[in-house]
């Protein structure tokens, strides 16, 4: 290493800082203006204790689950802008370079990957999972309610280094993927790789504990008579995607760790030289990689189940089918990875084999297809946004999959491979899939969490916004893969190419008017709350368990824990009338305290990656130190739960 | 709870699986592919010594779910190392 | 503080169980992704040393033994603290951190060695992969130490109760399972180089 | 550059491609057409279709529901078996003798070398119309993926690797062939450009090469080796035996070195 390293500030130095484009700089602006706006803001209101006692320390699943939605949300800005500069610049970079430099184009590129993946829907994914599962199955909170907390901070570490690579530094130009070779410090000396690995790896480890986390809780929490037959999609489709977590993960830790012993230790894991083996790289990456879209899409899976049944008013169709089309789906996620680098050069049989692995997959995927299809047939459906997204979800969907399959098929994949066909085939399974699932679910759930309904118009003009926005952006896409348009272009000489650019940036544009649609639907709604307020806690007439109790939920859940019959139980005490849960129980219940534990774990992780990223050693070790004295110290403390009495007015969300 | 006598023979049998193979190695009194054999043989055996005396892995009563995880993850593991070493050799043959 | 009633205690405990076996789980997966990676890399030497020009049999004999004999030792704890003997209890964990910082002295003594003879983790891939593997599990092994001698205060605070003996039997099983892993490195890694 | 130029790589992948493409089509439309239908149909405001809320299962659909998938991946399954083992991109095309090209992967351009014909060139490559192409693919620096899309196929290039690729053009023409996998600053534009000619004109192309004064050697390749964007077209009138074979082993070679200095072929 060359680099000049010091003790104190390791490689940090004044060059760090962005003044090497105008783009970076205002990029930087924002994020200080960002940052530096909520912490004035939080004064000027006075809220730092507030803030502090309810939100940030708070262990309760409901306001975790709650921090991760608001993180995915903040994190979904940067992703999208991220997403319309790429579009401008490949609809004006006809034989010129566009308004970026390259070197820019491709953080962005990079950012926008990491961020939508492990810091939009992967936070977005697990505040759905926390705020609904253990309403959905009765219970009075996860298993593990400071892990829980842990888990967030540790989250929230990760999206803060990759905010933070954005004024201090550089982040990485290897794309979401991170391929070595050109990962390696060969290639890309600097931070912004290791700006990359480690805030992926952070938040990984906050991911692993999550899946355990809900895993525990699913099987061991469940309120009486709760089967597993009997429990709601959604929470199945959760259990699918932690199981999926615990194992998947570590391909990604082993993947990036080794990257990262290659960049700082001078190893030789994917090094050109010396015995260095990149391929295996790509073969521990998508070990990772291909689960992890599906640990994405299941629980999306699990939303449009729940929609699709609610607002049909009827059961949900092939119930068995779907929960053994989850876990079909969630096992064979992990046998066809290789589908990611058929044209690295294996032989015919194992490409073949793969290739065939993965069709397999079409066909529980179709099965849920058609499950949701017969659940409307004979139903008495409500066009209500959520039911809007389910739709739209079902119409596009299967044209990704298709190009899903088409790519499965190697011959097929040797020529669109890396081209914008291939960008246009996981775009088609990710917002329409993932991003509609959940939005879906905000829109589905947002009046459980808050009391209030979301306003029906701004909902409706948003999906449009961003069904036909899709459709201009991404479709133009596939023809451009077809005609040999490579991904990741930051110029270009073929003047056919541009019109259909063009088209996809007026997509893109579109999209923003989607997001703007959110924004004011979620503006008027608040302005309107006493109007749009839900006092059942049942506006959906729902089916499961989460909304027999009021909206929004008091601290412990549920007054006393329900007794369950049925599949659909709500729906079925509805029906029957008789009643879930008997009155509150007379002694008081037990809640586990607030505790610091979350957010000093997560500073302690943001320390060791920024020490990690920069080479600041002493900060890095101080970070680590701080986190297992946190640990210790905890698990010498044994005052962790407080008493509460259902029934009385305490205070609720 | 784990008896007295479940430790010391799970002890006793793991001292056994461990002296086997490295006597094997030091004595040579095997042909390579022999010892390796053995090697192979009393690791997989201790592996599961250890797992049913100490780690409480068992096919029924309240610990069946450590079963069945364990398992499920040993097909995971499977999948990978085996694919692994199926597809990088495959590769390596190819490339080289 | 509110003593909470002994079986919501034993179904917490019980709940905490599962969830750390399923770390477990989890990081067996890592291993052996770990294990894989050695395998691949096996013959990438890039004209560094092999194993079996590193390697020291009387080395690895006695890593192993001291691990062996301390995966007894944190049993006898376990058992020890289910019984309610306190000293015996301290005892014996007293004797497995001592067993495994020994473990850990070689491991340490060993590496470092190799990296003195221009043989570290840096020269070849094979020797990335041998200490990232070895390293990990060294690893492991220290997060043991230190999770042990937090018990041995604990207890000493709190005595035994409930509580303590299902954070000890967890420790348990994390060590044990650190023996696993460590029968696949000498079956794996050094066993082979010897012959 | 127009890419009207086909070869039978190109038309077989685009042939399945189709043909896959169809048969999906067949359940897909359907799908999409019957979810809009039914959401109209069964719409709560004024919909026409009979209420049943507790109607939840049905042996023949969901034999249905599962068999139709099935039969499809069958179908594409045995496609996918045959067409991949048939279009194995190391498999020799039929017809004359192949070709040798060797394509190495330079930041941020593609050096070739004819083994047999003794030149080499840098960011142009051209071969006899109808006469089968054998390229061996190797890189120098971070990963690449070769391809020429109008001839079809595409396959990585790596250091210290060899991979292989088959193509064949059937009409005369120029098309252009890059790198499809980000690989730095200059990615955009490493590109090449991929002339398929009469034999005659080739002989003639040939001759253009050779009659210049260049050889490759360690010191024009080490210049070579220098990182450049849209490097121009440059021809090497001589290269050294197995320059190609020597360069992949170098990356496996016995030194304790960083790659990046450039002797060429040394060992
Ligand atoms: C979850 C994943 C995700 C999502 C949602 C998106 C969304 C979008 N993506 Fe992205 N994209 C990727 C994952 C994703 N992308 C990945 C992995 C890559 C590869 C990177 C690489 O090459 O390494 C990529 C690459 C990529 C490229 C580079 C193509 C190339 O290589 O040439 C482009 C080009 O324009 C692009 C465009 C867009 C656009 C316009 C959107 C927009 O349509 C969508 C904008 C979406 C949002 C802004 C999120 C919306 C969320 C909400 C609205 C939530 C609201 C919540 C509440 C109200 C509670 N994407
Ligand atoms: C949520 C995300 C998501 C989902 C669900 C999927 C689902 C699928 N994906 Fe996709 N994929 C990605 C996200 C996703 N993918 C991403 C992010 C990448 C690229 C990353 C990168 O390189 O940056 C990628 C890349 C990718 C590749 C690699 C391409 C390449 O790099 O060259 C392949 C190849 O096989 C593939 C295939 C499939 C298939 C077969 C499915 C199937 O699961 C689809 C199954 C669904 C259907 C088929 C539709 C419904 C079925 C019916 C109606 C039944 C009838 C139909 C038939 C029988 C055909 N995907
Ligand atoms: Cu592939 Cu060496
Ligand atoms: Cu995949």
């Amino acid at each position: 290493m060359t680099e000049n390293v010091s003790l104190l500030f390791g490689r940090l130095g004044p060059d760090a800082l962005p003044f090497y484009s105008w783009v970076a700089f205002s990029g930087a602006l924002v994020t200080l203006a960002g940052g530096l706006g909520f912490l004035i803001l939080v004064t000027w209101l006075g809220q730092w204790r507030a803030l502090w006692t309810g939100w940030l320390t708070s262990v309760d699943h409901k306001r975790i689950g709650i921090m991760y939605i608001v993180l995915a949300l903040i994190m979904l800005v940067r992703g999208f802008v991220d997403a319309i500069m790429m579009r401008l610049q490949q609809a004006m970079a006809l034989n010129s370079d566009g308004y970026l430099p390259p070197e820019h184009f491709e953080q962005i590129f990079s950012s926008h990957g990491t961020i939508m993946i492990f810091f939009m829907a992967m936070p977005f994914m697990t505040g759905l999972l926390n705020y609904i599962i253990p309403l959905q199955i009765g219970s009075r909170d996860v298993a593990f309610p400071v892990l829980n907390a842990i888990s967030f901070w540790l989250t929230a570490a990760g999206a803060g280094l990759m905010l933070i690579s954005l004024v201090i530094g550089r982040f990485s130009t290897a794309g979401w993927t991170g391929y070595p070779p050109y990962s390696g410090v060969e290639f890309t000396p600097g931070v912004g790789v290791d700006y990359w690995i480690w805030s992926i790896l952070i938040s990984g480890v906050g991911t692993t504990m999550t899946g355990i986390n809900f895993i525990v809780t699913i099987l061991r929490k469940r309120a009486p008579g709760m089967l597993l037959m009997r429990m709601p999609m959604f929470t199945w489709t959760g259990l699918c995607s932690s199981v999926l977590i615990i194992f998947a993960f570590p391909a990604l830790t082993v993947s990036t760790v080794m990257l990262a012993l290659d960049r700082t230790l001078g190893m030789h894991f994917f090094t050109n030289d010396s015995g260095g083996n990149m391929m295996n790289y790509m073969n521990l990456f998508w070990i990772w990689g291909h689960p992890e879209v599906y640990i994405l899409v299941l629980p999306a899976f699990g939303i449009f189940s729940e929609v699709v049944a609610t607002f049909s008013s009827k059961r949900l169709f092939g119930y068995p089918s779907l929960v053994y089309a989850t876990t079909v789906i969630a096992i064979l996620s992990f046998t066809v990875w290789l589908h990611h680098f058929f044209t690295m050069g294996a032989g015919a049989n194992v490409n073949a084999i793969f290739g065939i692995a993965t069709m397999v997959i079409a066909v529980p995927t179709g099965v849920k297809v058609f499950d949701w299809l017969f659940t409307m047939f004979r139903g008495r459906i409500r066009f209500e946004p959520p039911m809007k997204f389910t739709i739209g979800f079902m119409c596009l969907f299967v044209i990704g999959g298709m190009s899903g399959v088409l790519l499965a098929i190697p011959p097929i994949n040797y020529s669109t491979h890396n081209t914008t066909f291939l960008v246009a085939h996981f775009h088609n399974m990710i917002i329409p899939g993932v991003l509609f699932g959940y939005l879906a679910g905000y829109m589905y759930w947002f009046p459980k969490a808050f009391g209030f309904q979301l306003d029906r118009k701004w909902g409706s003009r948003s999906f449009w916004f961003w069904l036909v926005g899709f459709l201009l952006a991404f479709m133009p896409l596939y023809a451009l893969g077809l005609m040999g348009m490579p991904r990741r272009m930051e110029t270009y000489g073929n003047p056919e190419w541009q019109p259909l650019l063009i088209v996809a940036f007026i997509g893109a544009c579109l999209i923003l008017l989607g997001i703007v649609s959110l924004v004011m639907q979620l503006w008027v709604s608040i302005k309107q709350r006493d109007a749009l307020k839900d006092t059942t806690g049942d506006p959906w007439d729902g089916r499961t368990l989460e909304w027999s109790i009021p909206s929004p939920p008091p601290v412990w859940n549920f007054d006393s824990v329900p007794v369950v019959t049925a599949r659909d139980a709500f729906h079925e005490s509805k029906i029957t009338g008789v009643v879930l849960s008997v009155a509150p129980e007379e002694e008081p219940l037990l809640i586990p305290r607030n505790s610091t534990v979350g957010p000093i774990i997560g500073a302690a992780g943001f320390c060791v990656g920024f020490g990690a990223v920069w080479f600041i050693w002493w900060l890095m070790f101080a970070g680590l130190a701080l986190a297992i004295a946190a640990i210790i110290g905890r698990s010498f403390f044994d005052d962790t739960e407080v008493e509460v009495f259902p029934g009385e007015g305490a205070e609720s969300i | 709870m784990r008896e007295m006598r479940t430790i010391l023979t799970g002890f006793a049998l793991a001292v056994i699986l461990t002296v086997l193979p490295f006597v094997a190695v030091i004595g040579q009194w095997l042909p390579r592919e022999g010892t390796l054999w053995l090697i192979a043989i009393t690791a997989v055996v201790q592996i599961t010594v250890h797992l049913y005396f100490f780690l409480g892995v068992e096919i029924t009563g309240k610990h069946r779910e450590r079963l069945s995880s364990l398992l499920f993850a040993c097909v995971l593991i499977f999948i990978m190392v085996g694919g692994t070493l199926w597809v990088m050799g495959n590769l390596y043959w190819r490339m080289m | 503080m509110i003593a909470a009633s002994d079986k919501v205690e034993e179904q917490i405990d019980e709940e905490t169980e599962f969830g750390f076996w399923l770390y477990l789980m989890s990081d067996a997966v890592l291993f052996s992704l770990l294990f894989g990676t050695f395998a691949v890399m096996s013959s990438n030497l890039a004209g560094g040393p092999g194993g079996s020009a590193l390697f020291d049999m009387k080395n690895l004999a006695t890593q192993t033994a001291l691990l062996l004999v301390s995966s007894l030792t944190i049993a006898l704890a376990h058992h020890a603290a289910h019984t309610g003997h306190l000293a015996r209890t301290l005892g014996w964990l007293v004797v497995t951190c001592l067993l495994g910082a020994g473990f850990l002295g070689l491991e340490i003594k060993e590496l470092s060695g190799f990296v003195a003879q221009d043989a570290g983790p840096g020269r070849s891939g094979y020797l990335s992969a041998f200490f990232t593997l070895v390293g990990t599990h060294g690893l492991h092994v220290t997060a043991g130490l230190i999770w042990a001698m937090t018990l041995i205060a604990q207890f000493l605070i709190k005595g035994i109760g409930l509580r303590m003996t299902s954070r000890l039997y967890r420790l348990t099983l994390f060590w044990h399972f650190l023996d696993i892993v460590w029968i696949g490195v000498f079956s794996l890694v050094y066993l082979p180089e010897f012959l | 550059m127009k890419q009207v130029v086909t070869g039978p790589i190109a038309e077989a992948e685009n042939a399945l491609m189709w043909q896959a493409f169809s048969l999906m089509l067949v359940v897909v439309v359907p799908v999409i057409l019957l979810t809009l239908f039914v959401a109209w149909r069964y719409r709560a405001a004024g919909g026409q279709g009979a209420y049943k809320p507790d109607w939840d299962r049905s042996r023949i659909i969901e034999i249905t529901v599962w068999g139709i998938p099935i039969v499809m991946i069958g179908i594409l399954a045995t496609w996918v078996w045959d067409r991949t083992h048939a279009l194995d991109p190391y498999k020799q095309l039929p017809g004359a003798e192949p070709l040798r090209i060797e394509a190495i992967a330079l930041d941020w351009k593609w050096l070739f070398i004819y083994p047999d014909l003794n030149i080499a060139t840098v960011n142009q490559v051209a071969f006899p119309v109808e006469q089968p192409l054998s390229f061996r693919i190797t890189s120098e620096v971070a990963m690449n993926s070769f391809m020429i899309p109008a001839l079809g196929g595409q396959i990585y290039a790596m250091a210290g690797m060899e991979t292989q690729l088959n193509l064949q053009a059937n009409e005369i023409g120029a098309m252009q062939g890059r790198n499809m996998q980000f690989s730095g600053d200059g990615f955009s534009d490493q590109t090449f450009e991929a002339l398929s000619m009469s034999q005659i004109d080739f002989e003639a192309w040939v001759n253009k090469v050779r009659s210049g004064d260049s050889a490759l050697d360690q010191a024009s390749f080490a210049e070579l080796s220098k990182p450049s964007i849209d490097a121009p077209i440059a021809y090497f009138s001589t290269v050294p035996q197995d320059f190609f074979s020597r360069r992949v082993a170098h990356f496996m070679g016995m030194e304790h070195e960083h790659a990046g200095h450039s002797d060429g072929g040394d060992k």
